[in-house]
Order: structure tokens, then C-alpha cells, then sequence
């Protein structure tokens, strides 16, 4: 890279062009302001409609240039730089008065209409339009008239419109129709009657509406999470966070004060989140402010100071009839301090309670590295199984972005998805019948190296099985990506897949263990009918959240949210990620005199921190009380050491898990096919902002629709749908037609299917009710 | 996308035909029928309501946002319900010059609505150039017939002849 | 000769001022301050009575003693006010920074500047003890006439609605 | 019985004149008030008067405090020889014939620039006890503004002594009957005058304690009473010279209608008031230009006032 002010001759790497003297090096197919954007983060140039994701429209005219002709005939012009293309030795001015004073009229032009509301503008302190005016010195207006006025609407919980301060960029909707492929959003009318907005009030329906907050320049969209614990962005302290709600593993940035998580914006990863986050993993982080969340030791459902929570829970631990259980949602660190804790009691331990979601993830571990969900794009034929979209809603982006690109795109589905548009090809299947149509789709000749994307949620093992046992007679770089909802289930399950759920299941029923300790995870979320049927078991949880068993269970430790620890997460290819402490809850207090309120913190004010002790810390706590201290931290180190190559810090790309520890789960046999018969079956439904944690997230959750069973249109005239478990149990749901999914397939929310023991593809026996 | 409303009885079956016929002539391409559709429902309707809104999107496969954003970029496109006459009157610059404002003006003051409004028998517009420079200042009645020049007389009239109609 | 010049040029100033008093014996006379007086910060009401601030945080952020904390809230009307607001005027230096970043001329220095206290906590002022019933310094200002935002939902015939027959 | 009698009247003289001393350091603050448009101390008593017991009673209450890195006798005995030695020069002082604790002393007058000498070594080795770079620096300053104003004060009381053929404070007093010396001598009285202030470190010349350059000078590590002392012995400094002039220059007691030693008394405080006045009007010059005077202008004009003098003496005789 050429340093600023060296004599750009010198410089053989990169070709440059000039701006006001200064050698800037450009990229093929660069334009001007891209690569003066890419030379330096504070872009010298002013411009508004451009987007790093969307590209260069030209509308807003901010970003002009002098462009100074070689020929030496012609006069220099003024150009916009975003529509430039960049080639070498071009001589553009940007400093001399004549481009300043245009670039003055221009954003005069700007706030023509926009109204002088910063001080009660969310976007004040990190608005595009602030800075761009105020850099370009515009700062008296002499045409006062008077300003438009729009009827802003109502656009749910999540994003707040305020159109009177739109300067028609245009950035949205190109975001939320091209890129995200949103239907509802749109632009009407036309001159200066333009509106950006929705038929009618309501809430945004697309999984990435929260990133209108971000590609709006100013403050016509503002994050309405954020504005309920509102503080201005300088006074944010924010950090390098990855997200947990899924298998996507996109980095984030929280922003947090006062003892209080704010707000979470993205934080650009090249090969995971380039540009965009889900509403998912943006407003997701509310969990740790849900009313419900638990924070007072408890036993036996009576509120217990930790200590003594933790004395009967070790009395208990040492009289080895324990058992333990770990959770693919938790990081590394606290999976490795159960499971080594449970290795020095010799106690068995699981990551799964499921058998089933164990061999799954064992053939996900068993994948040769899958690629990276930026590098989507880059594949021309894909084959996309299940209702990826759910759960993991930026990878539409991505398909998007192939399909554009000429891509193949192959869909296989049960559920309605807002893929069909991009689809080639698009089958509507019972889940049972995946399997068959995917290995109908290899059976097709493929020359190009093709992508599998599998929703790991709406198929069983033996699907990712078949599949990953032919990857060796693929073209070279094919792959396959699976997601689904947990955030660190390679990392959880690294030591925990050998049958270990089996083997747990198996002590649990037998006589010899009659208590199980699960950190982060409910047998009874897991397993109903299990769970019921072996009443007998005292359980124990380790979590930050009031999951179903929490009130009822024998001893319950409520621990510190991820977001109030570091964490190190494996993504779903495999990366190793290190987030940050995003925050440490506090309350502001002060000390002479409580009946005035707490003091200041800015005014020198303290903060009394809220500290719930992590899992990790509890392990440790556990293992001292045992007496068994330094072999456990001894076997924490082995195991840590085994798995974690080189530990990547905060904001690192990531590191992969070698390829050599992947390779030892390829042996295992395929796990055994499930009887199909040609009746009903269910299917899992799910909404894009369901997932355990941000379940606790009361905004994002009240989007979710209500639990229901959802059916193709036209198939029953019932209205309510009762469905039995093996145990004799049932369940009664009402019956909600669904468009464009499967015929004879039920879809139901993943807290009923296993409430009845159910998995996805299951057949069932429904009871019409009306 | 809100839900399809229906349209069964708002939308006689034969003019259904029709649309469908117009949407099969679209070949593998249903959304380019769109504005021909949107031009026969106005004729027969006047202007197109939300439900007939909803109608064009379902038939050219398209999103209702999309018909909209096209609804009302386009000026001969009605989305609110203009009355039973509407009279565009050209404000571009030769009009302008030869007298269109005062007629604007007069036409208000005659309806008793600002314009754009209808008043229940019909509405008034200022409208883009109709392309009838020469013949200044010109008009477009009920968008079938040209009037050229207009005077301020043959507006009163035709005005009054709207309200007597009613 | 300048030397004794200036000497006794200096003796004779001194002596002529013999006769003059500025000293004010303040607690029993009280100074008369200037309108401009930059003493202890108030928060003030507009016109109608209601709070001017909007809870930019603006002051506080400008505050180079960082004694000024505040956090928003929404009014049901949708206009934003500050749910709490408090200062240490145990650091406060009034610099009068506050009042010049404040868009909504809801702080502004008052002439009150002679408060002492026993115990340091009680420097700090919360919004009750702030807000003044009174307009202060600017009589006519209402920041939101000068806004261009509605906050309140009305549907007005000047509105821009691109549904609109006009073309 | 008389002995017995003399002890206590040299006692309440001594606490008179520590009194006074007090009650000078209110009366200074007052008039620098009056004369810069200000008040003064004015809330304790009737005018503030009791503004003086209050300073006296805060710094007797005050902790004695000694550094730690003090040299801990010498830093105690300092401030007490400066009060000793402003205290001891009023034994030898008339305050009319014959009322005077020594009586007519033949060398009272050597003993008064004697003492006044030695009040230095108490400023002296308070700057040097205190191991405090500021302190030594304003007592090195202390005493070479002493010894630089030292000689021309003496050779203008040479000239007077030539004048008078007397040592005897009396008897210089008694020369000033009834025409002031002044009025032979305003040369020397100027000369005298200047030093004096000089020798007492009263403003403009306090540059062994200017608390622009030097914190607080030689008496920067003192506190409480110590400090009083120094203290004390400046403003009894300040009244010895004050009386010295005025019996020396303006007459001592001669005066009309009232008795002498009431006259000596009013002179005494006149000339006090134009120290303060002094104090209220005159900056404060720099170091070398306080020395360069010192040396090149006061200190020859001093011999050439003796010179005069001596040829005055010779041509037309003594008083």
C-alpha cells in the first residue's frame, strides 16, 4: 500500500489516481469514490446514495469531482465521483473552491426539506447527513420555505419512520427490494411527493428490515429498540461481538452504557457479514433485559443465596450420581469447564439430550469445511434444502447475490419461502421426501463445483449423512452448508458426539443416576415425553434464562448472559470466533443520600455492578467445593489446549477447527433411515426471530405468530388439529392455512413437536377438531 | 403484502376474462401486462381502489407494493376516486404562458375544492404538457378528448354542464 | 525623573481612591447582576408551559466537567423530554458551554450563584429542582414550531400523500 | 519592690507592643482597603478591629507543625531571634526625655542597627532550616538586600550623628529641637527612609518573600505561630523604624500642646500610614534592580551626604 504523501511513482504495486495531488490506489473496475472510500475510513468526498453493498446510483449528486482532462483541450468538469470509473493517472480535484461551493449548493439542496429536528433524532452523532453537511459547509440556509410534510407510518416494533427527514437517496429501498428482496416496501409517487414506505401501517416483514436503520444516511428509519434505552451514540461504549442466535456466526458490534446493553449494530465481516446483520441478531440481544430472565439462585423453587445453592448442588455432585449436560447455545469456555468437570467426577456428559440432534451434529462436525457464507455468491449452482431463510436470514442476501450473478438456484421445501423468486428450480415436499429430491439433484450431471445449503432443523442425520458421504465425488470446491439456531454446536459437541446422549439417556434411566446438571439447556425443551416419563430425576440448571423446567426444577444457578462474558464460538463452517464483554449490567448508585435517586455516573457517580457469576466460574466454584480444583482446571487446560489450535482474540477473523480433528467423525456409520409412510407428517415451523435466547427479546418476539398448526390451503376444513405423543399425552392447536407449503404436512412450532416427542419428517395420526 | 381482498363483486366476471386474456397475451412475462391492466380497470372504474389494486397484483404475479409505486408515479393513473368527470388542464410553460394558471384559478373557484379534490361530480388537475403548444392553452377531458384552445368561457360551461349533469 | 514621576504618579492614584467604594457588603446588600450573569444552569418551560429540553444530551456531552447526565423518554405525544436530568454543581464551572450547545434554549444560566452546602451529594440537582415555571431568556422561543416535525399525527390537507390525483 | 515593679511594666510594654503589632497588621489591611476601593476587614468588632485577636488567636491555635525534613532547632529558634531581636531594639528607644527602658544609652543608636542586623540571621536561618529551595532562595536574597542597604542606611545616620556629636538616641532626638533634622538632612532622611523599608523587607522591597517567584520565601515551610513570629517581627520591624525616623528626622517629640511622647507616638504611626501607603501605590521591582540601586545610586549618594555634610560641619560647626 502506498503511504499518503510518498511520490506515487514509487509505488509499483497499484495503479493510482490523483486526488488534489494525493496518489490513491485503485482496483479494476474500481470507481472513484469506492476506491477513495477504500484508501482512507473518513471519505474526503461527500456522498449520500452510494452503498459499499448497493453500489453507485448517482442520485443524490453530492459526491462531484473535478475531473482535469489529459488532452490539456477541454476544460475540467465536474463528474460525480461514484459514477467514475477509476483509471490510472486521472487527475481529480476535490479541495479547490468551485467543487467545495457545489458540494455546498448540493447538500443546501439536502436539507431543503429536511427538517431541524437533530436534537430529537435518533441518528444525531452517527448521521451520514449530519456530517456530510457540516463537512461540506453548508450552514445557513438563505431560502426558507416551507418544508414538506408527510404522514410517516407505523412500522412495528423494530424500525421507527420519521419521513419527513428524507433526502431521497434512495438507499432503502434499493436495500430492502434488491438486496433483501422484500416485497412489502416500496417508493411511491414521484418529484417531490416521493415516499418510501409500505401499502398500509405495519410491521416490516423481512428479516433484515433493521438494517434500514443503518443504510438510511439520515433519520428516516431509526431503531425503535434502541430508543427505548436511548442514549447518543458517543456515549456508547461498543465492542467486538459475535452474534449467538445462530449458526451464521456474524460479527456484531453491541454498543452498551451505564450498566445497560443498548443497542447492537454489524460489524463488517468480508466472509460472514459483509454488510448486513438479521433483525435476528440485531434485536435479539434484548434476552438479557427480558422481565422474566432469572436472576436469584434457587432451590427447590425457593430463593437461595448462591452459596448455599452451590454447597448442596456440590454435596450432591460428590455423591457421584450425576449426571451432566452441556448446550450447543453456550460458548466454548463453558462447555469445556462442564464437560471437564464432569470428566474428574467420571460422570457421564452430553452436549445433546437427543440422540437424534446428536448424530446431527456429529455429521455436521463431519463435513469437510464448508465454505463461507459470503462465498455463496460465488457459486453457480446451488441446491438449497429446508427453510434456510428462517434460520439464517442474511443467506438470502447472499443467494441473491448469486442469482444475479447467473447462479442456479435449485429450492426443496415444505414451507413457503421467499427464495421461490430466485428458485430455478422449486419442489414442494414433505419433509420425509427431502432425502429422495436432493439425491435426485446430484443424480443430475453437475461440472461446476456446486453448493448444498441444508436447514439442519427440517432434516435428520441421516440426510446430511448420505450426502456428505458423496462430497469426495464431487467437482472440486463443492461443499455443503448447513444452519440452524445454535451458536457454538461444533464447539459444544467436539467432545460430546460418540453417543454420549445415548449413554446419558441410559444412566438417567438406569439406578445409578438420579440427578442431571444441565448448563444452558432443558430436558424438557428437549425431550417431553422423555422427561415426563422419568419423573424421578432432580435437575439442576445453569442458565440465563427461565426456560420451562426453571421453576420447577430441584436446584436452578442463574448465570451471566454471553453477552456478559467473553465467549469463543464455533460457527457453522467451523470458525472460531472470540467476542468480547459487550457489557457488565450495573445500577447507577451513590452513597450519602439514597432517598435523592443515584447519582450521576457522569458526574462522577458510581456504578454498582449486577455480577451474575458465568458458567465457567460456577465450574470452578463447583470444583473447588469437591476438592477437586486443580484436576479440573488440569483436564480444562488438556481439553482446551487439544481444541484451540491458536485462540483468536476479539475481533479476528476467526481460525478454523483443523481439518485433522473434523476428519475422526467421518468413520461413523450412517445413523438409521426413519419409516416414511405416505400419511400426514409434520414439519418444523418457525418465524426468522424464534430462537431459545431471542425468544426473551419482547420485541422481536412479538412478531412471532402465535402457536398454531399450519397447514396447506384447501386441505381441511377443521379448525383445530389435536395430535397425541407416544405417551399418551396430547396436544390441540388450532389450524391456520399457510400458502404455497407442502400438501399433507403439518407445520409446528418446535416447543409442540417436542412437547410430543416429534421430529421433523415424522409421520402423524392428526384428530380434526372443530 | 396485505391480504388479497376480494374482488368477485366489484369486478364483473367478464371484465375478469378480459384482464386474464391481457395477462395470457404477457406470455412468461404476467408483470408486463400490469399498466394495460391498470388502464382497462380505470376506464370501466374511474380510478383504481385498493381492491382493484390488489386485483392487477394477483393477476400479474407481482407484489401490490410493486402496482402501487407504478400507480403513483404515473399522473394519468387515479388512486383516489376523482368524482364522475375529470379535466386536466396543462400548466407546462406554454400553457402557463397563455393563461393556464387564471384558468386553474377559475376552476377552483367554480368546484369549490383545491385541486387535485373532487367534489363529488368531478375533480380538476393541473397536468403535465399534453403536447398542444400550439394551440395553447390546452385541456384533456375525462382522458378522451382534447380541448385546444381553452377559454374561460367554454370551462365555466363545460363545468356547469358537469354540475347540471349531477 | 520618569522614576519619580511615576512614583509619585502611583502614590497619588492610590491616594485619590480614598474616597470610592466598590465593595458591596454582600449579604446585606445584594449585587445587582447582569442578564448574562453566568450562574447555577436551570432548566426552562416555553410558552405553553411545557419543558423546553428534548433530551438532545447535547449539553452533556459538550460539559467539560461532565457534570450534566440525562436520559429521555417518550411523551405519549410523541415528543421526547427528559426523564431524568441531573447536575453536580459540585463540579460545574459555569462556563455557560451547556447553554450555548443547547438547540431548544431549554438550559440556560440563571443569576443565582451563591449556594453552599454541607455535604457534597446535595450539589447534585435533579430535574425537579432544575426546571423553572418560566420562559427565561427567550420568551417567544418553542423549538418545535422551528422543528419542521410533527411529532403529533396530523393528517393535513398540506401534507404530501403520493396518492393524490395531482400528478 | 521597684525591680519587681519594672518587670511587670517591661512586660505589659512587651505585650503592647505585640498588641500593636496585631492590631498594625489589621490597621495595613484596612488602609490597603481604603486605598484600593475596597473595605477591608470589617466583620469582626466595631470596624473590624477584632479581625486582629482573631488572626492572633487562629494562629496560636494552629498545629506546630515541623517538616520532617527540617533541621529541627534551627528551624525553631529562627522565628523567635527574629521577634527577639524587632522586640529588643525598643529597650533603647525614647519615647520622650527620659522615657526609655534603657536610659540614655551612649550607643543606642549602634545598638538599634546592631539588632536590626541580627534580625536577619532569623530570616536567615529560618530559610536555611527549612530545606526548601524557595526558602533559601528568599533568605540568601533577605540577606544580601540587608547587607547591600545596610551601608547606606549607616552612612546617613553618620551624617546626622556628625550633625548631632551624639550616638545617644536622646541626644539625637534632643538635635531634632526645635527644628527637625529633616530639614539639615532631606537627602539623608531619603536615603534613610528607602533603607529602612529596605531593611524590613516591608513592600516594595519584600522580594525575600515574594510570593510570585518564591511561593511564601524564607518562611515557606512555617505554620502556625512560628510563622506568627515572623510575623511579628516584621511589623514591630516596621514600627522601630517608623519610630526611628520620626525621631531621628522629624523631631522626635517636639511638638505643640500635647505632651511629647504623644507626639512621638503620632509621628510614629504618620510615618507607618506612608509605609502602607507605600505598600498600596509602588510594585514590587526586580531583584538586580533593587540591589543596582542599593549599590550604584543610594550607597554614593549616602557619601555624598556625609561629604556635605562633614563640609557643611566644617565650614559652619555643628548643631
Amino acid at each position: 500500500m502506498c503511504k499518503k504523501g510518498i511520490v506515487p511513482t514509487r509505488c509499483a504495486m497499484a495503479e493510482v489516481f490523483y486526488l488534489d495531488g494525493e496518489a490513491i490506489p485503485f482496483r479494476a473496475g474500481q470507481n472513484v469514490l469506492e476506491a477513495v472510500l477504500a484508501h482512507r475510513q473518513e471519505s474526503s468526498i461527500p456522498y449520500f446514495c452510494f452503498h459499499p453493498a448497493m453500489g453507485s446510483l448517482g442520485a443524490c449528486r453530492q459526491c462531484g469531482v473535478m475531473v482535469y482532462p489529459h488532452d490539456g483541450k477541454h476544460p475540467p468538469r465536474l463528474t460525480m465521483a461514484c459514477l467514475l470509473p477509476a483509471s490510472r493517472d486521472l487527475q481529480l480535484g476535490r479541495a479547490e473552491a468551485k467543487v467545495q461551493h457545489e458540494h455546498q449548493l448540493i447538500s443546501e439542496l439536502l436539507m431543503r426539506n429536511h427538517p431541524h429536528d437533530c436534537p430529537i433524532c435518533d441518528e444525531g452523532g452517527q448521521c451520514h447527513l449530519q456530517n456530510m453537511t457540516v463537512a461540506s459547509g453548508h450552514a445557513y440556509r438563505e431560502y426558507e420555505p416551507e418544508k414538506r410534510r408527510y404522514q410517516s407510518q407505523e412500522l412495528g416494533p423494530l424500525i421507527r419512520q420519521e419521513m419527513n427527514r428524507c433526502i431521497t437517496c434512495y438507499r432503502c429501498v434499493r436495500f430492502y427490494q434488491d438486496l433483501a428482496g422484500g416485497e412489502d416496501f416500496g417508493v411511491f409517487g414521484s418529484r417531490d411527493r416521493v415516499f418510501f414506505g409500505r401499502l398500509e401501517d405495519g410491521p416490516l416483514e423481512s428479516p433484515l428490515a433493521g438494517n434500514l436503520a443503518e443504510v438510511c444516511p439520515t433519520g428516516v428509519f431509526t431503531d425503535k429498540v434502541y430508543h427505548q434505552d436511548y442514549l447518543r451514540p458517543w456515549d456508547l461504549e461498543e465492542s467486538a461481538g459475535i452474534c449467538p442466535h445462530c449458526s451464521i456466526g456474524c460479527n456484531t458490534r453491541p454498543g452498551a452504557a451505564r450498566g445497560r446493553l443498548r443497542r447492537v449494530r454489524q460489524r463488517s465481516h468480508g466472509e460472514i457479514n459483509p454488510h448486513f446483520l438479521c433483525d435476528r441478531g440485531r434485536y435479539g440481544f434484548r434476552y438479557v433485559a427480558a422481565e422474566d430472565r432469572p436472576r436469584q439462585a434457587q432451590a427447590g423453587g425457593r430463593r437461595q443465596d448462591v452459596d448455599s445453592v452451590l454447597d448442596r448442588l456440590a454435596a450432591r455432585l460428590a455423591e457421584g450420581r450425576s449426571a451432566f449436560l452441556g448446550s450447543p447455545r453456550e460458548d466454548l469456555d463453558s462447555n469445556l469447564a462442564l464437560f471437564a468437570l464432569a470428566r474428574v467426577l467420571d460422570a457421564p456428559f452430553a452436549a445433546f439430550f437427543e440422540p437424534w440432534e446428536e448424530a446431527k451434529a456429529r455429521e455436521i462436525l463431519a463435513l469437510p469445511h464448508p465454505p463461507a457464507p459470503a462465498r455463496i455468491s460465488a457459486y453457480a449452482e446451488i441446491l438449497v434444502i429446508g427453510a434456510v431463510d428462517r434460520v439464517a436470514p442474511t443467506l438470502p442476501l447472499f443467494l441473491r447475490a448469486a442469482h444475479d450473478r447467473g447462479a442456479a438456484i435449485s429450492l426443496l421445501r415444505c414451507l413457503p419461502s421467499p427464495l421461490t423468486a430466485l428458485a430455478g428450480e422449486d419442489r414442494l415436499l414433505p419433509p420425509a421426501d427431502l432425502l429422495d429430491a436432493a439425491w435426485d439433484w446430484l443424480g443430475q450431471r453437475h461440472h461446476r463445483p456446486f453448493l448444498l445449503l441444508i436447514d439442519s432443523e427440517s432434516v435428520g442425520p441421516e440426510l446430511l449423512h448420505l450426502l456428505r458421504r458423496e462430497i469426495g465425488t464431487w467437482p472440486d470446491g463443492s461443499g455443503i452448508l448447513p444452519v440452524y439456531r445454535q451458536g457454538n454446536l461444533p464447539g459444544a459437541s467436539f467432545y460430546a458426539v460418540d453417543g454420549h446422549a445415548s449413554r446419558l439417556r441410559t444412566a438417567l434411566a438406569g439406578h445409578d443416576y438420579d440427578h442431571l446438571l444441565a448448563l444452558g439447556q432443558d430436558p424438557q425443551e428437549m425431550d417431553g415425553p422423555w422427561w415426563r416419563s422419568h419423573g424421578d430425576i432432580d435437575l439442576s440448571l445453569i442458565d440465563h434464562r427461565r426456560s420451562l423446567s426453571w421453576d420447577d426444577a430441584w436446584l436452578t444457578l442463574p448465570c451471566a448472559a454471553l453477552s456478559e462474558r467473553p465467549g469463543l464460538y464455533y460457527n457453522g463452517e467451523g470458525r472460531l470466533q472470540a467476542a468480547a464483554v459487550a457489557y457488565t449490567p450495573a445500577r447507577e448508585e451513590r452513597h450519602w443520600r439514597s432517598e435523592l435517586g443515584p447519582f450521576p455516573l457522569a458526574a462522577g457517580g458510581a456504578l454498582r455492578e449486577e455480577l451474575l457469576p458465568s458458567p465457567v466460574e460456577l465450574c470452578r466454584a463447583l470444583a473447588e467445593r469437591l476438592g477437586l480444583s486443580e484436576r479440573w482446571q488440569e483436564r480444562l487446560r488438556f481439553h482446551r489446549d487439544f481444541l484451540l489450535r491458536s485462540e483468536p482474540r476479539p475481533g479476528d477473523p476467526g481460525v478454523f477447527l483443523p481439518a485433522e480433528l473434523r476428519a475422526r467423525f467421518r468413520l461413523h456409520s450412517a445413523p438409521p433411515p426413519r419409516a416414511t409412510d405416505q400419511g400426514w407428517s409434520v414439519c418444523r415451523f418457525s418465524h426468522y426471530s424464534e430462537e431459545e435466547l431471542a425468544n426473551g427479546a419482547r420485541e422481536l418476539h412479538s412478531l412471532a405468530p402465535a402457536s398454531a398448526a399450519w397447514i396447506a390451503p384447501g386441505q381441511q376444513e377443521a379448525r383445530q388439529v389435536r395430535l397425541r405423543a407416544a405417551d399418551g399425552t396430547s396436544r390441540t392447536l388450532p389450524l391456520r392455512e399457510l400458502p404455497d407449503m407442502a400438501a399433507k404436512v403439518l407445520a409446528i412450532p418446535r416447543a409442540e413437536l417436542v412437547f410430543l416427542g416429534l421430529r421433523p419428517g415424522d409421520g402423524v395420526d392428526p384428530e380434526w377438531l372443530d | 403484502m396485505s391480504s388479497p381482498t376480494s374482488t368477485a363483486e366489484s369486478v364483473p366476471t367478464t371484465l375478469l376474462s378480459r384482464l386474464q386474456q391481457v395477462v395470457e397475451h404477457a406470455g412468461s412475462h404476467p408483470e408486463a401486462a400490469v399498466c394495460d391492466l391498470l388502464r382497462i380497470l380505470q376506464a370501466e372504474h374511474g380510478w383504481i381502489d385498493d381492491e382493484r389494486l390488489q386485483l392487477v397484483a394477483r393477476l400479474c404475479g407481482i407484489s401490490p407494493v410493486r402496482v402501487e409505486e407504478l400507480c403513483t408515479f404515473y399522473p394519468l393513473v387515479l388512486r383516489e376516486d376523482p368524482g364522475r368527470h375529470v379535466l386536466r388542464i396543462c400548466d407546462s410553460i406554454a400553457c402557463h404562458l397563455a393563461g393556464a394558471p387564471g384558468l386553474l384559478r377559475m376552476a377552483v373557484a367554480q368546484s369549490g375544492v383545491p385541486l387535485g379534490q373532487s367534489n363529488g361530480h368531478y375533480s380538476v388537475l393541473p397536468h403535465v404538457c399534453l403536447g398542444l403548444c400550439e394551440r395553447a392553452p390546452a385541456a384533456f377531458v375525462d382522458g378522451k378528448n382534447t380541448v385546444a384552445p381553452l377559454s374561460a368561457e367554454a370551462l365555466r360551461q363545460l363545468l356547469q354542464g358537469w354540475e347540471r349533469e349531477s | 525623573m520618569r522614576l519619580w514621576h511615576g512614583l509619585l504618579a502611583s502614590l497619588w492614584t492610590t491616594l485619590r481612591q480614598l474616597r470610592r467604594r466598590d465593595t458591596l457588603q454582600y449579604p446585606e446588600q445584594q449585587p445587582k447582576l447582569g442578564e448574562r450573569w453566568r450562574g447555577r444552569p436551570i432548566l426552562t418551560r416555553d410558552p405553553d408551559g411545557e419543558e423546553r429540553c428534548v433530551a438532545c444530551e447535547l449539553c452533556s456531552a459538550v460539559c467539560p466537567t461532565h457534570c450534566i447526565a440525562l436520559e429521555g423518554a417518550d411523551r405519549p405525544n410523541g415528543r421526547r423530554f427528559a426523564q431524568s436530568f441531573r447536575i453536580n454543581f459540585a463540579r460545574c464551572i459555569y462556563c455557560g458551554l451547556c447553554e450555548e450547545a443547547c438547540p431548544t434554549v431549554a438550559i440556560q444560566l440563571s443569576p443565582e450563584f451563591a449556594f453552599a452546602k454541607t455535604e457534597r451529594g446535595d450539589f447534585v440537582y435533579h430535574k425537579e429542582a432544575l426546571l423553572i415555571d418560566g420562559t427565561g431568556k427567550h420568551p417567544e422561543y418553542r423549538y418545535y414550531d422551528h422543528a419542521g416535525v410533527r411529532t403529533q399525527a396530523l393528517p393535513e390537507p398540506r401534507n404530501c400523500d403520493p396518492r393524490s390525483n395531482l400528478p | 519592690m521597684l525591680f519587681f515593679a519594672q518587670i511587670v511594666a517591661m512586660f505589659v510594654t512587651l505585650l503592647v507592643l505585640l498588641g500593636i503589632a496585631g492590631f498594625l497588621v489589621f490597621a495595613e489591611r484596612r488602609v490597603l482597603g481604603l486605598l484600593q476601593n475596597r473595605l477591608g476587614p470589617n466583620r469582626l468588632g466595631p470596624l473590624g478591629v477584632g479581625q486582629a485577636l482573631a488572626d492572633a488567636l487562629k494562629l496560636l491555635c494552629k498545629e506546630d507543625f515541623v517538616p520532617p525534613f527540617a533541621s529541627g532547632l534551627l528551624y525553631r529558634t529562627a522565628p523567635i531571634l527574629v521577634a527577639f531581636s524587632a522586640l529588643a531594639g525598643f529597650a533603647v528607644l525614647p519615647l520622650a526625655p527620659g522615657i526609655s527602658w534603657a536610659g540614655d544609652w551612649e550607643i543606642g543608636l549602634l545598638l538599634i542597627l546592631a539588632l536590626s542586623s541580627l534580625h536577619v540571621y532569623g530570616v536567615f536561618l529560618g530559610g536555611w532550616s527549612s530545606n526548601n529551595k524557595f526558602a533559601l532562595y528568599g533568605a540568601i536574597r533577605a540577606v544580601a538586600q540587608l547587607i547591600s542597604y545596610e551601608l547606606p542606611m549607616g552612612l546617613a545616620l553618620l551624617a546626622l550623628v556628625l550633625l548631632a556629636g551624639s550616638l545617644a538616641l536622646q541626644g539625637l532626638g534632643a538635635a531634632g529641637q526645635p527644628v527637625p533634622l529633616i530639614v539639615y538632612q532631606p537627602l539623608g532622611f531619603l536615603i534613610f527612609f528607602i533603607a529602612g523599608i529596605a531593611e524590613t523587607q516591608r513592600l516594595p522591597f519584600d522580594l525575600a518573600e515574594a510570593e510570585s517567584e518564591l511561593v511564601a520565601g524564607y518562611h515557606t515551610e512555617y505554620g502556625g505561630m512560628r510563622f506568627g513570629y515572623f510575623f511579628l517581627g516584621e511589623y514591630l520591624g516596621l514600627v522601630l523604624i517608623a519610630a526611628l525616623i520620626s525621631l531621628l528626622y522629624l523631631g522626635a517629640w517636639s511638638g505643640p500642646w500635647l505632651p511629647g511622647w504623644l507626639w512621638m507616638l503620632l509621628k510614629t504611626g504618620f510615618v507607618i500610614g506612608i509605609f502602607f501607603w507605600l505598600r498600596a501605590s509602588l510594585p514590587r521591582p526586580r531583584y538586580d534592580q533593587l540591589l543596582h540601586w542599593g549599590w550604584n545610586a543610594l550607597l554614593p549618594l549616602a557619601i555624598l551626604n556625609l561629604l556635605l555634610t562633614a563640609i557643611a560641619a566644617a565650614l559652619w560647626g555643628t548643631l
